[in-house]
């Protein structure tokens, strides 16, 4: 970089990155600090296709919902999961929830107590959560398809399934009319190649932002019914529940979320209009060798 | 989670520290930093330790094997389950030949054993997940024929906008017509997975009209990633937006104060 | 004995996964669970392996009282308490019901009131804050790396710009106010346009990643069945 | 290959046939519940034993072994009614040996329209080149018009060794997960293939894990030996291996049954192809069987494999060459994959290139590893580099060393060496996840010149954007055959090449035959021809 280092333009290029942190960690504080904030969110297919599924749905019907991912994730993806929960409870249909991440049956047991108390639902009867197995999703997967029990002999708290009597109706993968893969990994594709390709077994998913851009690729093929991306897909999500589903319960995580989420984006979108015109300005990019 | 309990508020404060002292890396790299990140190191590493201790060393060896040997008088099978569980412990000690460089080149074994494997289940996945179901979506029709069935289902703009959507799905012939714009969407859908992949053939140069089309695959690879990159940024910040909102509802709540 | 039992034993196994895959009889899906059971047990042995090799690394640092050696030590105590409190939490659970512990398998991090703690409050808690980092990053690499030198970057960056604008509600939202519904929806909203973009340009590029990876990789796969690459003899001598 | 290959390659399927034959055979109980027939199947064995001869034929009235016991609780039986006819057991082709499937003519009373069978469903007349939606509302149809008359069928079943016939399973509303029925108070009779039907599956099969497997063992309550023997009897009813199976197939109307259509000693079997995967196997032959071809052509080098350079691998020697000039050293990362990940394995061949110009030059290389295996791995392939660059003194085996197996502990402390060490070039190969950007980025506040190459395609974006060279997905695993500039493995790259060909030429064709068939209004045969893409996982 052997550049005349002088100019206004030269300098905000190579300005401290702290200040851009600081400016960052403002844009998503302040929208929090006014918390009557609200924004309202465009609800678009992908999330539309889950919320018809789960609402073509009969009373009585199993989902199942895999929790495939530690809390670190839990921002983006939880409130999708507590949305599903919403709208099967409100239907009467019955929600199974495991997991092949050791993180998460404790996210799922919160959210199941955060939420069927709204609907009068009672763990065993109308939702169970099984926890979590090792051994890989491929594992877990090929034996729900035989046979339940034999990989979730009891479950999250230890009552023998036998016990429960909503498993008389989940004694394997194809009793379930749908499968809800949340995570934050290739998890979810490995849930889609099996229970839908293999087993039959329609499968939503709810990723994170980075990987909805390819999960699109899935969608298309008709591999998955539906698609929740990020914590806009959750808002979006939220907003069809609470509009059409439940108006009076529930605090929207992700609804609060897109008001920082917002002021973030257009943050960034002006970062990169800066910088590239401080780099056209400046009257030279840093010369870095590139495809 | 909210606090109750002295262990709970213990711990949201421990957890709000170290999330100060993480964040402190920003600022620059610092020692509270380092305590954060070695401390992790080994926490992580304990996990990880202790997980292996229970779903392997002990749900997949110790347990089998000790039932294993009460059923041997009544079912002979059980031999054979033990002896799984021998051949499997003698690769995995094989492993440890490492320690002593003279016979390491015992845990060879184990480890083409693990390789070949992995090759052999991945070949069959990798075709199955990437392969026949993305030329499974490609091949349809370029032609799209709007119902007004079909139409009357999605409803446009804002999402919630029913008369509207009735207004577009009444311009609709029932018996349907040519879709011009999802047409040309499939087509250039096609001729972007063509021009992409022609980008990652090796055995050509790309020069004259063939280079021009991988350069029609750059492009469609360039607006994937920056609409990776834009959903990226989305996610991210999701989770910092989480990290904030674990500081200023369950920490500040521990000081009585309620943003909510 | 050395160099060709690894390899037999390699191609042996991969061949019979890749045969398995399409005999579905129940003995071939018996051996894939018994293959699993060995890779699951050979991996639980290196683990093994590799906390000796941390913990050795942080000790040297230790006895040596290299730079930063606190920060070694801290590792160190963090795996010890961490393992010893995940082991015993494992065998003896806390029964929430009856209050006293009982013997038990698995490691169920809020049976076990310390392993609980522990989890909850310094592993996830740090998880999720390294991960957080991220946006941080994110911003400043959007500023000063992001640079449209060219057409292709001009692309990328274009496309990033709308998905994070189509993605962000507010600015969707006055797109809608000032755009679309004074024209009466003759402009597609930005939501629609994000979608599109999503729906078939990136889908096409993803495609042709798919076919590549999955081709590269069943080349890969050949290649070590027939023993034109031999990773596994590395490591360990001659 | 060379010739002692070819030698390991024969021996090792030798063995492979071996190992299948014995694996399967300890699968296989060595002495079984004394309900074991004499020959137990072991299905993956070359020859497969015969299938025990299914009754093709019953003749009603006699065979009607079974008296309606206490489990059929509310149909009476009625001579008049006429039963099922000609009921015949099939194996369900291409499964694990856990279905099977009965198939009868209706009963002469039965006034349903007869239902098409679901293998009949694609090939009959009248379904024929339907697309799926149209196939759907026929059967719909059918399937009114067969809820319109009131009758129907139920299936009962025993094990040939027990004496009483029982409702099946599935047609039993409750029981328990595992399958073992047990008695339930709101139990009111079993649920009834409705009229017109003129099959049924029977999936109610469960094989028995070797003893020892038995999940109970690791739940918090473990049973007793007592308890689990009982319970393992118990399924091992349920296991085919084990047992043959009766069946007894009635119809019913209004609460009538007739007299069965029973049928003896039958019982499923695995197969030895699945004929669903059929397009992934021709698959897999085709492009393995190119790459190979082109493996050897290559090797016979009649003609020499042009591959197109690929930019980022000409950069390592430049970047080790700019850290050499700085005196700093420069860092290797082999990403999250295990060892027998495809990308870690082309992760070590880039490694052995790069180690070897690092240790011509004299460079100090950084190998923070993931995983213990892997670290392994490593150190031996950098070794190896500095004993080919003949220098092995320069080899320092506590520069390759295993960080931790966390994803973000990793990404943080390899931030923190970029920050500290002042590495002066970064190499990333491998699969990296979220903590890529970390990494990336970090190396750009240190000035590092990074090269990475990485087939997980949602990091790319930051990759192109904060790195100075790219490998993208395929280029990357190219890079270890345009490395080696082995003939072989150039030729496998010409393998991929040609099967992508095929692939794009395949995919031009059918969309083309596609459009105009739904032009012409076969949209069923539209369909037809996408159905033979359709993917099955496994």
């Amino acid at each position: 970089m052997q550049q005349p280092r002088r100019g206004f333009w030269y300098s905000a290029l190579r300005i401290d990155r702290r200040y851009i942190f600081v400016l960052v960690f403002v844009s998503l504080t302040v929208p929090f600090l006014f918390p009557g904030m609200r924004v309202a969110v465009e609800v678009q297919n992908p999330a539309r296709q889950v919320y018809d599924f789960v609402d073509g749905l009969k009373e009585g019907d199993g989902v199942l919902v895999a929790f495939e991912y530690s809390p670190s994730t839990a921002p983006e993806l939880t409130p999708m999961a507590t949305c599903i929960a919403r709208q099967c409870f409100q239907k009467g249909v019955r929600v199974y929830a495991l997991s092949s991440a050791p993180e998460g049956p404790p996210i799922a047991a919160e959210v199941f107590r955060r939420v069927a108390g709204d609907y009068g639902r009672t763990e065993g009867e109308d939702y169970v959560n099984l926890g979590y197995k090792p051994g890989g999703v491929q594992a877990i997967v090929l034996g729900l398809a035989q046979n339940v029990s034999s990989v979730f002999p009891t479950d999250y708290v230890g009552t023998a399934v036998a016990d429960i009597p909503a498993m008389r109706y989940f004694k394997k993968l194809s009793d379930l009319k749908l499968c809800v893969a949340l995570s934050a990994s290739t998890v979810a594709e490995t849930w889609m190649g099996l229970a839908s390709a293999r087993f039959g077994v329609p499968v939503a998913t709810g990723v994170t932002g980075v990987m909805v851009a390819n999960f699109y690729a899935y969608l298309d093929t008709g591999q998955l019914v539906g698609l929740l991306g990020g914590m806009k897909g959750a808002a979006e999500y939220e907003r069809l529940i609470a509009e059409n589903v439940d108006p009076e319960h529930g605090y929207w995580f992700a609804t609060r979320g897109m008001a920082s989420q917002s002021a973030s984006h257009v943050l960034i979108v002006l970062f990169v209009l800066f910088g590239n015109l401080a780099m056209v300005m400046s009257g030279r990019g840093q010369r870095r060798r590139r495809r | 989670m909210e606090a109750h309990g002295f262990w709970g508020i213990l711990g949201i404060w421990c957890g709000a520290a170290l999330t100060v002292f993480a964040f402190s890396f920003l600022y620059k790299d610092n020692p509270f930093y380092r305590f954060a990140e070695s401390l992790f190191v080994g926490v992580s590493a304990g996990y990880g330790a202790a997980m292996v201790v229970h779903e392997t060393f002990y749900r997949d060896i110790i347990v089998p094997v000790m039932a294993g040997f009460r059923f041997t008088s009544s079912d002979p099978a059980a031999w054979a389950m033990i002896l799984h569980r021998l051949v499997g412990c003698t690769l995995g000690l094989m492993m440890w030949s490492r320690f002593i460089p003279r016979i390491s080149w015992l845990s060879r074994w184990p480890m083409g054993f693990a390789i070949g494997f992995g090759t052999g289940v991945n070949i069959p996945y990798y075709i199955q997940q990437w392969l026949l179901p993305q030329i499974y979506g490609t091949v349809v029709p370029l032609t799209y024929i709007w119902t007004r069935a079909a139409e009357q289902k999605k409803q446009i703009g804002w999402g919630l906008n029913p008369e509207l959507a009735a207004k577009m799905a009444e311009a609709v012939p029932p018996d349907g017509m040519l879709h011009w714009g999802l047409t040309i969407s499939r087509i250039i859908l096609f001729i972007g997975v063509l021009a992409a992949l022609s980008y990652f053939f090796f055995s050509k140069a790309h020069k004259g009209a063939y280079g021009k089309f991988t350069r029609v695959g750059v492009y469609f690879l360039m607006i994937s990633f920056g609409a990776t990159f834009g959903n990226t940024v989305m996610a991210r910040m999701a989770l910092l937006i989480g990290r904030i909102q674990f500081l200023l509802y369950d920490w500040l709540g521990t000081m009585g104060v309620h943003l909510r | 004995m050395r160099r060709q039992v690894p390899f037999i034993i390699a191609t042996v196994a991969g061949v019979l996964m890749l045969v398995q895959f399409f005999v579905p009889a129940h003995g071939m899906v018996r051996m894939q669970t018994v293959f699993t059971l060995y890779t699951r047990i050979i991996g639980g042995f290196a683990m093994v392996l590799g906390v000796a090799s941390l913990m050795q690394v942080s000790w040297v640092r230790v006895k040596r009282r290299a730079d930063n050696w606190p920060f070694a030590l801290t590792t160190i105590l963090g795996f010890v308490v961490m393992f010893a409190v995940g082991v015993l939490g494992g065998f003896f659970i806390h029964d929430p019901t009856t209050g006293k512990l009982t013997w038990s398998a698995g490691i169920a991090p809020d049976k076990n009131p310390v392993f609980g703690w522990l989890f909850y409050n310094v592993y996830t808690t740090m998880d999720a804050t390294i991960f957080s980092l991220l946006a941080f990053y994110m911003a400043s690499a959007a500023y000063r790396a992001m640079r449209a030198r060219d057409l292709t970057a001009g692309m990328l960056l274009g496309a990033a710009m709308i998905v994070m604008l189509g993605r962000a509600p507010l600015t969707a939202y006055f797109w809608d106010m000032w755009l679309v519904k004074p024209t009466d929806h003759q402009i597609a909203s930005l939501g629609e346009i994000t979608e599109w973009l999503l729906t078939y340009p990136n889908t096409a590029a993803t495609r042709a990643l798919m076919f590549g990876t999955g081709l590269a990789a069943l080349a890969q796969g050949v290649r070590i069945l027939v023993g034109l690459e031999r990773p596994y003899m590395a490591g360990t001598g001659d | 290959m060379s010739r002692s290959g070819v030698m390991c390659a024969l021996v090792g399927m030798c063995i492979t046939a071996a190992v299948a034959l014995t694996c399967c055979a300890s699968a296989e109980p060595l002495a079984v519940a004394e309900s074991a027939p004499a020959a137990v199947p072991t299905e993956s064995a070359p020859a497969p034993t015969p299938e025990p001869t299914p009754a093709t034929e019953s003749a009603p009235a006699t065979e009607s072994a079974a008296p309606p016991g206490p489990t059929q609780p509310d149909f009476v039986e009625d001579p008049t009614l006429s039963p099922p006819q000609s009921l015949i057991a099939q194996d369900v082709p291409g499964d694990e040996g856990g279905a099977l499937l009965l198939m009868w003519e209706l009963s002469p009373d039965d006034t349903a329209p007869a239902m098409p069978r679901e293998r009949e469903q694609k090939t009959s007349p009248a379904l024929k080149w339907l697309t799926k939606k149209e196939r759907g509302q026929e059967l719909a149809n059918i399937a009114a018009a067969a809820a319109k008359s009131k009758c129907g069928y139920v299936v009962l079943r025993k094990v040939s060794t027990d004496s009483e016939f029982a409702w099946h399973p599935s047609m039993v509303p409750t029981g328990n997960p595992d399958g073992s029925e047990q008695e339930d108070p709101d139990f009111a009779g079993p649920e009834t293939l409705p009229g017109g039907t003129r099959e049924f599956k029977d999936e109610s099969f469960v094989f028995l894990v070797p003893p020892g497997e038995d999940s109970e063992l690791v739940s918090d309550k473990p049973p007793t030996l007592e308890d689990l023997q009982e319970l393992r009897a118990r399924r091992a009813k349920k296991d085919p291996r084990y047992n043959t199976y009766d069946y007894e197939v009635r119809f019913t109307k209004a609460g009538k049954m007739s007299l069965p259509a029973a049928i003896q000693g039958v019982r499923p079997r695995g197969n030895l192809f699945n004929p669903w995967w059929g397009n992934m196997a021709i698959v897999i032959l085709l492009s393995g069987g190119l790459i190979l071809g082109f493996i050897y052509t290559a090797r016979l080098g009649r003609r020499a494999l042009y591959v197109r350079p690929i930019a980022g691998l000409q950069a390592v020697e430049d970047a080790v060459g700019r850290a050499t000039e700085m005196g700093r050293p420069i860092l290797f990362s082999a990403g999250f994959g295990g060892v027998g990940d495809l990308s870690t394995i082309a992760a070590m061949v880039v490694l052995g290139r790069i180690a070897r110009v690092a240790a011509e030059h004299g460079t100090q290389i950084i190998v923070p590893c993931l995983d213990p295996v892997v670290m392994a791995a490593l150190r031996e392939v950098v070794r190896e580099a500095y004993m080919t660059a003949g220098r092995p003194e320069d080899y320092r085996e506590d520069r390759i060393y295993f960080l931790t197996s966390a994803q973000f502990a990793y990404a943080a402390g390899v931030s923190g060496l970029i920050v500290r060490e002042r590495v002066a070039a970064c190499f990333y190969m491998g699969s990296f996840f979220a903590e890529s950007l970390i990494l990336a980025e970090t190396g750009a506040m240190a000035g590092a010149i990074q090269i990475v190459g990485t087939d997980a395609y949602t990091q790319l974006p930051f990759f192109i954007t904060a790195c100075d060279y790219t490998l993208m997905c395929e280029e990357y695993y190219g890079a270890s055959a345009y490395l080696s500039r082995e003939p072989r493995l150039l030729g496998s790259l010409k393998g991929q090449d040609y099967s992508k060909l095929i692939i794009a030429v395949a995919m031009v064709a059918s969309v083309i035959l596609a459009t105009v068939l739904s032009r012409i209004g076969a949209a069923g045969m539209a369909e037809f021809l996408q159905e033979l893409f359709h993917y099955r996982a496994g």
